[in-house]
């Protein structure tokens, strides 16, 4: 049976390490923050400004000077810390986050990733996902295994990338890959999903971990 | 030296022509110049370049200037569900340019900072990149960006003393405090204007050598673009 | 996740080896890591490459390493009227490079920000310039500079919280902040540990990301380099 | 009667304006924070990283973590504002300092200007000069005119360069100077002292500003 999202966002979180600096992007990513491994701690980044990222306000408690980078309103913690933009990136760039987490359109066998834009359809821009993907430490892609039943794991990215050869791990509701320098590996299947259905709706060749078929 | 002006009309007199370029400050509508931008929509000022990470929404922030078609380019990272921009660009009525949002903020920070270009791995492999110069370091591909500045910056900022140093709130700060050392000249509206001294001078975070002018802007509509809470006792 | 350290010794526990950089904060003597400095000098490790503003003086700062012969190449803008440091340097035992003091900053700062690489107008037609890159952007020439890192920063604070939240004090910011940054591993020494929460998250100047330990570093000695005074009554 | 120290401050204090931002080498520029006219303010830079630099502390008052960029003891104004050394030389290169008044060992008639070494001896290094002439919107050398009887008023530096054509306005203790694309012009002379006694002690070439012959 395939992983559910919030079943997706937990076996993300389980890739956190205490003291780990994480960024979330929207969509299913964000869920991951619900699921953070008791044990350890994490501070999550919002690219507008801020380390440490609180729950959303209770009612009444909306303050419009604090939200992230998805626009919402949100809270600080004692941990918390505000910068500006060039900091913000400075600390993405630098390779200073440890793991970045983002929803994805298609990923490529080669790490290509695409999740920007449709050619034809209006473009709303990158936002900051092109420098998170290339400046943070590890960048897990966090997405649905195929849309529409079009397979979004595939040889050769056909929309136009965010980042070339930036992703190391794919999540999705049935599996988990990683890739390298020797292409990608199918390491994990979600419980009761056939290895044989995973090649149906995968495009791109994969290794499969030993033990795992 | 007086670097505070009774109003926003007044901190912009003869700043203003058109086909300028003007960087704005904020993210979405948290922490943008919003008396300010109005002052610009009044002025009738046209052809205007803004920089700026958004372009508001309809009716608020960048969109007023939409409105009024007063802009004829936009240089951001995210313009996100504006209908209103979308007709004006599918018409061809608007030029968009943009940029991965952290090449954004370093290329006003360069420009600010007196670096005419720099080298980023963002967007290394896409089109982001192209028609830029592409180089190695250290086995690594880098796109070169140039520095940005701008005619005017109007800024954002929670307090200010009369020379000019600038305190920000919170996730207010984003992009304000980079713009305000890009500008050629810069405005900075406030919510709270204090004497010089009331200020810890190791809580300034913009210096009042980037702040040319300053109005002290309140009631501010501060509009909140996406509501998200949680229920108590959750 | 701890980041606090009982003392020098152990912050510094599995870090130091022959041959390594090291960024060391401060300005004259003024913020500088001197806690830290001295148990680098008590661990006997050599052929350091120290990139710092200055060098200290005889029996002070950067001097402690200097005497003990543990650096091998200085990158500074200024290393003053330091006598050993002559003699070092005459003898052949020292390898200096200077750096224009912005230029130095700027290449740690980009260092810490992912940067490789920057344009500057700063040592144009200098000895600075000579070997590197010269490229005209609109009219005016520029020499390309590169980004520092370093094995281990080391820095001085006024303030932290656990979560390495870092509160500078006046003049003693200078360089300590980018290098923070540029460390691949960053240990502060501070003079007041505080909780989470008890530091106004607005004026926290190093965000917790860019240290990985800390010391509570007391007693200072804090040696003032020209003691400057004016009489009452002027 | 050539000017003494004081006077040559007193002239180049005379350069300012109200509201600028001006950063004061070591030596005789030191001194022209003492003749500010009255009725103007301006804010003191400090390259390690103060804008509003006040005075020598009271005895007793010194305070270690407050010092100049000559390392000397200093205090704090009601302005005064603290930053790092990344952002302090921004506004050093970036162009947001007015002026920027320093000593020199030797200008040339086309605006280089040497002030950091001498070949042979112990170099202690350039410090912020460099970045401040580069950067400094204005730049005004205040030196003695000669020194041992040999000019420092060249046609060309002999010593290695701390700027390239940056020099806008010399002032000695013989009269000021200024320098634009067209060359080197003499525009007054301090009082008494003669036309030919400028020439004797200038190796550079050096227009007369009409009038002042």
């Amino acid at each position: 049976m395939s992983w559910s999202r919030d079943e997706m966002a937990r076996r993300a979180a389980a890739e956190l390490r205490d003291g780990f600096y994480v960024n979330l992007g929207i969509g299913i990513p964000t869920l991951v923050s619900n699921f953070i491994p008791s044990g350890i701690t994490v501070q999550l980044q919002s690219e507008n400004g801020m380390l440490g990222m609180g729950p959303f306000p209770f009612e009444g408690e909306e303050d419009p000077d604090l939200i992230n980078a998805g626009k919402q309103t949100i809270t600080e913690l004692p941990t918390t810390s505000y910068f500006d933009s060039a900091q913000s990136f400075g600390m993405i760039r630098g390779g200073h986050i440890d793991v970045s987490i983002l929803g994805a359109m298609q990923v490529a066998e080669n790490g290509d990733l695409a999740n920007w834009m449709i050619p034809g359809r209006m473009v709303k821009g990158m936002g900051g996902a092109m420098d998170l993907v290339a400046g943070v430490k590890r960048v897990i892609v966090l997405m649905e295994h195929s849309a529409r039943n079009e397979p979004k794991l595939l040889r050769r990215c056909t929309l136009p990338l965010t980042g070339k050869g930036v992703v190391d791990t794919v999540i999705t509701d049935l599996g988990v890959f990683t890739i390298d320098r020797g292409g990608m590996t199918l390491t994990e299947r979600a419980p009761n999903v056939a290895l044989e259905e995973i090649r149906q709706k995968t495009e791109a060749s994969f290794a499969v971990r030993s033990g795992l078929a | 030296m007086n670097k505070v002006y009774p109003d926003a009309h007044a901190a912009l007199a003869g700043l203003l022509r058109d086909g300028m370029t003007i960087m704005s400050g904020g993210f979405g509508l948290c922490g943008i110049p919003e008396i300010l931008v109005a002052a610009i929509r009044d002025s009738g000022v046209t052809g205007l370049t803004m920089i700026s990470n958004n372009a508001g929404i309809d009716g608020a922030g960048l969109g007023l200037l939409l409105e009024s078609r007063q802009i004829r380019k936009m240089v951001s990272s995210y313009v996100g569900e504006n209908q209103l921009f979308a007709d004006l660009y599918l018409k061809g009525e608007l030029e968009i340019e943009f940029n991965p949002q952290g090449t954004l903020a370093e290329r006003i920070r360069a420009g600010g900072a007196g670096i005419p270009a720099f080298f980023t791995k963002t967007g290394v492999g896409t089109s982001v990149a192209e028609g830029k110069e592409i180089r190695e370091f250290d086995t690594e591909s880098y796109v070169m960006e140039r520095g940005l500045v701008a005619d005017l910056a109007v800024i954002h900022a929670w307090k200010a003393d009369r020379e000019g140093n600038l305190v920000y709130r919170k996730t207010a700060r984003n992009f304000n405090p980079v713009m305000a050392t890009a500008g050629r000249v810069t405005v900075a509206e406030v919510e709270h204007l204090v004497e010089p001294g009331a200020i810890d001078p190791d809580h300034i975070h913009t210096p009042g050598i980037f702040v040319d002018r300053i109005i002290h802007a309140t009631p501010l509509e501060k509009r909140i673009e996406q509501r998200t809470v949680r229920k108590r006792g959750n």
